[in-house]
């Protein structure tokens, strides 16, 4: 019995850390129907960012909550103003541009942080779940994964800028001559989807050894996951992530961490071979 | 290709021509090779295995630093040419390759994983040019080429095992492994030991280099309720177990010890909440308290100050590496591959920081002494030590002595 | 009105298409409310109603680029609503779409063996004919001065020419052309009557067309749709005449 | 150009690669020579792709996974065969055979675009994982042992045909993988005048239109693809003999670089992608070995410098400039100048979706 509960929170552990590292990613595809490959560097260096803020002295909450995001934006802002922009409406041509933007990120992060192995250690402890540990910290990502999905769809659904952002992606040009600055659009939703890329990197950093080229294990994922959920950004993550990410852990459980991710990628396959626009390009097709 | 080629000519031409050669560009060193012995590190200075392979080549080049200070070997200046692997096999061939047909090196001291031995040992096979593999590793390689003078699981594990089981009074071993060469042999050892010591293994798991999620496998073994875990782990990555593992909680729950932890400094990494109490077994640790260590210490301090990372087996297995080969060569009276691996093959031993080695003829592995240690605040607390272990896993089915053309590595068949 | 068309009439002979109650839906949005159509082999029909009509809808029914919700199509006798673009091609229907629809960065000849080479493959011919056969096409459309341009760069009569000849040049049974005499200038528009006309009697043709100027050059018999569906069909004096049809389409537009 | 004068040109770019064949093992050195069989293995695996992207219109972002295919069934063959004349045979039907599967797979499964790439990477990651996995006892295809993450290092030379006893040496591979590039170049021209090479770039230009025409473009995929996988697995072949095989051939990083050089030397082209594999490797090579700055630092910048502002290639653009100062002594032609370099249309294999609802603004609206 307990063992159950314990899987089953490691399921949602996975789903919520799956949601969490496609969800910048998904944003800015699902808005702008630009595929950001350097997805994973935006993580990296989001991790980065905690490792320098931590050792200035910055709270490690602080840090992973507040610096990595708004150091990421801006990182963000400024690849969208000098690469993406120029790039519009040419997915294969940012997909490219993107990649060469990934190498350029590994490299110059190489030469400025090293090819080193950083971290830093989790806080917090374990919880006891009946004859079991676990660690309370993954509790708090799932805690801070619901936020911010939850959060999003606020911001879409209820707000100005949200309402803007929509309008915006759905038809430019009339929106153009309704008045909005689609470029500021563009730049704002960019550096929104960076933000929430340096986010999942703060949060992964604990958990994982931070070095340049961690956001290679990343970005494929990122980019099966949200590509097999479909156009439409938080229910095509949120239920991409919850079939591969339960079907990657049980399949973990049942036999090795390989066979778990095997699964995960063969499972995203079938599915897209079967859903070609992705889940919701069939269900849920007017969800945000 | 060749506009590049013809530029390099005429600049050798030129640079003979002027007699400036000490000033000239790096490429045109091979002028005067002649005065000097060339020869080869491989190592990981960068990428997962950095840990491991950064003191590695620092001790290296200070070893070179030390025998040209004191007047080179055999009246010549040591040219070592330090090449980073970058955590990747493919370079590993790639430069030794190199270092054999375009360094022509006298000898090469490369590699940290099984792996990126059994990547380069055929190759610098085929390329005739001598062999020195100074990592802890599973036994088994015999090769008349090759030199290995790490520590092998008859000398450490089958120490490690019975002082575990003994301390943390339990039978039941779950093993979690690095999924390649190392990881693979070295947890069949784990359960022979385990299972010569009355123990049992509860499950053994394996994990690519490249893993860094341990959540599912921290609750497996949690369902599993073994009384000890042997960690088989290796690199960058896996650090994250042991940061998961005590973020869990479980670290208090069931005691664990390792084949590798500290071995790239680990247990400096880590948190001491994390790392304590840790158990591992090596032919050398930065604490032995031996003068010989101390002294060496203090050197390697001095020459890389800030920079100097505690040293472990893999740094002093290169130091007493180069310094057996050293000690060949001068034997030898030259730097031929074959004069210098007979005189290596006469019983050459060498007295350093990680006490004495002696190289077995009949294995080229080393006959070492042995040490248990527990990890306290980012140190290691030595528990015991057990002088001159034999290499007795590769001696079982090892012997270049009569098969001097044997060229392979045994997968010892462990009876379990 | 509603009746089946063209087999009521004079002859009895199979129509070599025939759609009944053809049904378009997108979403919510019904384009084709149930079309009752067809022709005789050999016969030269055009289509016209105003924007939004189904027409297009109709044509890509037709060519398997969208599936019918409902009805059937039979072409040759054989119902082939619901196939691939392929199949139905490889059965003998050639379209000329509205937008040109072309290979911009390959040449006119190349176009034309295209279309050509799959004919003759299909009928099981040699492929040294091919060339041949690719120059005899070209001549006879008058753009052999064309062969070896780009097509990309042609002007916009010419791509419509080459797009023409690459259809004609696959020798099908039935030809769809939709509006084929689009920016074309007057000589051009002549010559595209002619070349029509010629066709008529080697194969059957519905032309989509709003340049009545062209209708009446070339056309008999006219199907107005309008809204979905078939709102009348009759010769094209008569159409033209009638007051419906200039109340939905030809009120709109100054061409008469 | 004229038929003649690009029959003259072949000719002599012919003569000179088979020249510079028999010359340069004479004038490099032996390291040299292996590391140009490297560059010269890898361009027929950047040629594999020109065919299947640029011509094929397919956007495969798993060529690494032909190409590792090709090593790995080299490998395990030859071990088994001891003789590699079966296992070169093998190495090129085995990746063709899974690129038909898998094209077969997504063609009939009407899958497009940017979801082709998804699944030939996703693809290349199963199997970089599978083989990384297979370090255990268990993993063993007859004699061969897989290796897991340590690949097969004991990878047994080429040898002549039926005769093990005749192991090649380094400088026979090269002979062997520089002819190859050059039968390979010439065998790619050549299919692509074939009337199956008409219809595949037909394809790339206007599925739609080719399938209007009758022709089942699925199969055109198909077999361009295929041909594409074996080529990969010829290129995978050589890697295993002068490097060695081990997962890292289906890592990220070889279907990444391979997609880069195609993209710098010029899509669609033949001759782009493989002077793009060569001359990028060779100043990746050069500047691993100054240290000055990270390699990665310049092939990004590389790549995103010519999608920006070179996005036809090298290739395209020397041409352009080439034709540019021959114009003004050829006659002046009657129609617009309009050069290939002003319709980016063509460019690009599948037509490239804009922001959501802003791609078909204009023709839908002209009446249907």
């Amino acid at each position: 019995m307990d063992l159950a509960v314990v899987v089953l929170l490691q399921v949602i552990a996975a789903v919520a850390s799956l949601v969490l590292i496609s969800i910048g990613l998904a944003v800015i595809f699902g808005m702008m129907r630009v595929i950001n490959l350097a997805h994973g560097e935006f993580i990296m260096l989001g991790a980065y960012a905690v490792i320098y803020a931590t050792r200035w002295g910055v709270n490690l909450w602080v840090a992973m909550l507040v610096v990595a995001p708004i150091v990421v934006g801006l990182i963000g802002v400024v690849v969208e103003r000098t690469v993406i922009r120029f790039l519009y409406g040419r997915m294969i041509d940012t997909m490219l541009a993107t990649w060469g933007l990934s190498l350029l990120l590994i490299g110059a992060a190489t030469m400025i942080f090293g090819n080193v192995t950083a971290g830093v250690s989790a806080p917090l402890g374990g919880v006891t779940i009946g004859e079991y540990q676990t660690s309370l910290y993954e509790l708090v990502i799932v805690a801070i994964v619901t936020a911010v999905v939850l959060a999003l769809m606020a911001v879409l659904r209820f707000t100005q800028a949200g309402l803007i952002a929509r309008a915006t992606m759905q038809n430019p040009a009339m929106a153009a001559s309704l008045g909005i600055d689609t470029s500021k659009v563009y730049a704002v939703t960019f550096g929104a989807g960076a933000a929430l890329s340096g986010l999942a990197g703060a949060l992964i950093s604990p958990l994982s050894g931070v070095v340049p080229t961690m956001g290679v294990a990343y970005v494929a994922k990122a980019f099966i996951t949200v590509i097999s959920g479909g156009a439409a950004i938080i229910t095509g993550t949120l239920s991409a992530s919850t079939l591969l990410g339960s079907l990657n852990t049980l399949a973990t459980f049942v036999a090795t961490p390989v066979i778990g991710e095997v699964t995960l990628l063969f499972a995203a396959i079938v599915l897209l071979r079967i859903l070609p626009q992705g889940i919701t390009g069939k269900f849920f097709r007017r969800a945000l | 290709m060749s506009s590049m080629l013809e530029r390099r000519k005429v600049l050798k031409a030129a640079v003979a021509g002027a007699a400036t050669a000490a000033t000239g560009p790096w490429f045109i060193k091979d002028l005067y090779a002649a005065d000097e012995i060339k020869i080869a590190g491989i190592h990981d200075a960068s990428g997962g295995l950095d840990l491991l392979g950064r003191p590695m080549i620092d001790v290296l080049t200070m070893a070179v630093e030390e025998a040209n200070a004191a007047g080179g070997l055999l009246g010549k200046q040591i040219k070592l040419i330090n090449y980073d692997a970058q955590s990747n096999i493919q370079y590993y061939t790639q430069y030794a390759t190199q270092a054999a047909t375009k360094d022509k090196v006298a000898v090469v001291h490369a590699g940290i994983t099984s792996a990126s031995r059994e990547a380069i040992r055929p190759v610098l096979k085929r390329f005739n040019t001598l062999y020195f593999y100074n990592t802890l590793y599973e036994g088994g390689v015999c090769d008349r080429n090759c030199f290995c003078t790490g520590s092998t699981p008859a000398q450490t594990v089958e120490k490690l095992i019975p002082y575990a089981m003994k301390k943390f009074n339990g039978k039941k071993i779950y093993v979690l492994a690095a999924d390649y060469n190392y990881g693979q042999i070295t947890s069949k050892w784990v359960k022979k030991y385990t299972q010569d010591d009355g123990g049992s293994i509860v499950a053994i798991d394996f994990f690519p280099l490249d893993v860094t999620d341990f959540g599912p496998t921290i609750k497996k073994i949690q369902a599993a309720k073994p009384d000890i875990i042997m960690s088989v782990l290796v690199g960058g990555s896996h650090i994250s177990f042991y940061r998961q593992w005590a973020a869990s909680g479980m670290k208090k729950q069931i005691p664990m010890a390792s084949t590798t932890f500290g071995l790239g400094n680990e247990h400096v990494v880590v948190s001491p909440e994390e790392g304590n109490g840790i158990l591992a077994s090596y032919a050398y640790f930065h604490e032995v308290a031996s003068p010989a260590n101390t002294e060496f210490i203090k050197r390697y301090q001095k020459r890389f100050g800030d920079k100097a990372a505690p040293l472990t087996e893999v740094a002093a297995m290169t130091w007493h590496g180069f310094q057996l080969w050293a000690q060949g060569v001068k034997k030898a009276g030259t730097v031929d591959r074959m004069k210098v691996i007979e005189a290596l093959e006469g019983g050459m031993s060498y007295e350093g920081p990680a006490g004495k080695s002696t190289i077995d003829s009949a294995t080229h592995h080393d006959i070492l002494d042995v040490y248990i240690g527990e990890a306290e605040n980012k140190k290691f607390k030595l528990l015991q030590s057990f002088s001159q272990q034999k290499p007795a896993d590769t001696a079982a089915v090892c012997d270049l002595k009569k098969n001097p053309n044997d060229n392979q590595q045994y997968i010892i068949d462990v009876k379990v | 009105m509603n009746a089946p068309a063209a087999t009521t009439r004079t002859t009895r002979v199979e129509p070599i298409i025939e759609t009944r109650g053809l049904v378009m839906r997108f979403g919510g949005v019904e384009v084709l409310r149930g079309i009752d159509f067809g022709i005789a082999p050999g016969e030269l029909r055009c289509l016209v109603g105003p924007n939004g009509a189904g027409k297009s809808t109709f044509f890509k029914c037709l060519t398997g680029q969208y599936h019918p919700s409902g009805g059937e199509i039979r072409f040759k006798d054989k119902a082939i609503g619901g196939l691939p673009s392929v199949e139905i091609a490889r059965r003998g229907i050639g379209i000329k779409t509205q937008v040109p629809s072309l290979y911009d960065g390959l040449s006119a000849r190349e176009h034309i063996w295209l279309a050509v080479k799959r004919r003759i493959a299909n009928t099981g011919g040699l492929l040294k004919e091919v060339p041949i056969a690719v120059d005899e096409v070209m001549e006879s459309m008058g753009i052999a001065h064309l062969a070896d341009r780009t097509v990309g760069q042609l002007a916009h009569g010419q791509r419509q020419m080459v797009e023409l000849s690459m259809v004609i040049g696959a020798q099908p049974d039935l030809i769809l052309l939709d509006e084929p005499a689009a920016g074309m200038t007057h000589d051009e528009v002549e010559r595209l009557a002619a070349l029509v006309m010629r066709l008529r009697g080697t194969c059957s043709l519905i032309v989509v067309e709003h340049d009545m100027q062209f209708i009446r050059m070339i056309a008999r018999q006219v199907t107005v749709l309008h809204q979905g569906q078939v709102l009348m069909e009759d010769d094209v004096e008569t159409v033209l005449r009638d007051r419906r049809v200039r109340d939905v389409y030809l009120g709109k537009r100054e061409v008469v | 150009m004229t038929r003649r004068a690009s029959m003259a040109a072949s000719l002599v770019g012919f003569g000179v690669s088979v020249a510079a064949i028999f010359l340069l093992p004479s004038v490099l050195e032996l390291f040299t020579l292996i590391n140009a069989t490297i560059y010269v293995s890898m361009a027929i695996l950047a040629l594999s792709l020109a065919l299947i992207w640029g011509y094929g219109g397919i956007l495969c972002f798993g060529q690494a996974a032909f190409f590792g295919l090709g090593g790995y069934t080299y490998a395990v063959a030859a071990i088994n065969f001891g003789d590699s004349t079966w296992a070169v045979v093998l190495a090129m039907v085995v990746p063709a055979l899974f690129a038909a599967l898998l094209g077969y797979f997504m063609f009939w499964g009407r899958i497009g675009d940017v979801y082709l790439g998804v699944i030939t990477l996703t693809m290349t990651l199963i199997f970089f994982k599978l083989f990384n996995a297979t370090a255990g006892d268990a993993y063993k295809i007859g004699k061969a042992a897989l290796g897991g993450f340590n690949g097969i290092p004991s990878t047994p030379p080429l040898n002549l045909p039926w005769d093990v006893g005749s192991p090649l040496a380094p400088e026979d591979i090269w002979y062997i993988a520089a002819s190859l590039l050059v039968l390979l170049y010439f065998g790619s021209r050549w299919l692509l005048r074939t009337s199956f090479g008409r219809v595949v770039v037909s394809i790339r230009e206007n599925e739609r239109r080719s399938e209007l025409l009758g022709y089942d473009v699925r199969r055109y995929k198909l077999g361009i693809f295929t041909i594409g996988g074996a080529m990969a697995g010829i290129s995978g072949i050589l890697f295993a003999n002068c490097v060695f095989v081990s997962p890292t051939m289906f890592s990220l990083f070889y279907s990444a670089q391979v997609i880069i050089w195609v993209t710098v030397g010029g899509i669609g082209t033949l001759l782009g992608p493989i002077i793009g594999a060569i001359a990028l490797q060779m100043i990746v090579a050069k500047l691993g070995t100054l240290e000055v700055i990270d390699p990665n630092v310049v092939l990004g910048s590389i790549l995103l410098l010519f999608v920006l502002l070179v996005p036809k290639g090298l290739l395209p653009l020397m041409q352009s400039g080439f034709d540019r100062l021959r114009r003004p002594k050829a006659p002046v032609p009657v129609e617009p100048a309009i050069r290939p370099t002003a319709t980016p249309a063509a460019r690009r294999p599948e037509p490239v979706s804009a922001p959501v609802g802003s791609a078909p603004a204009t023709n839908t609206l002209g009446g249907s």
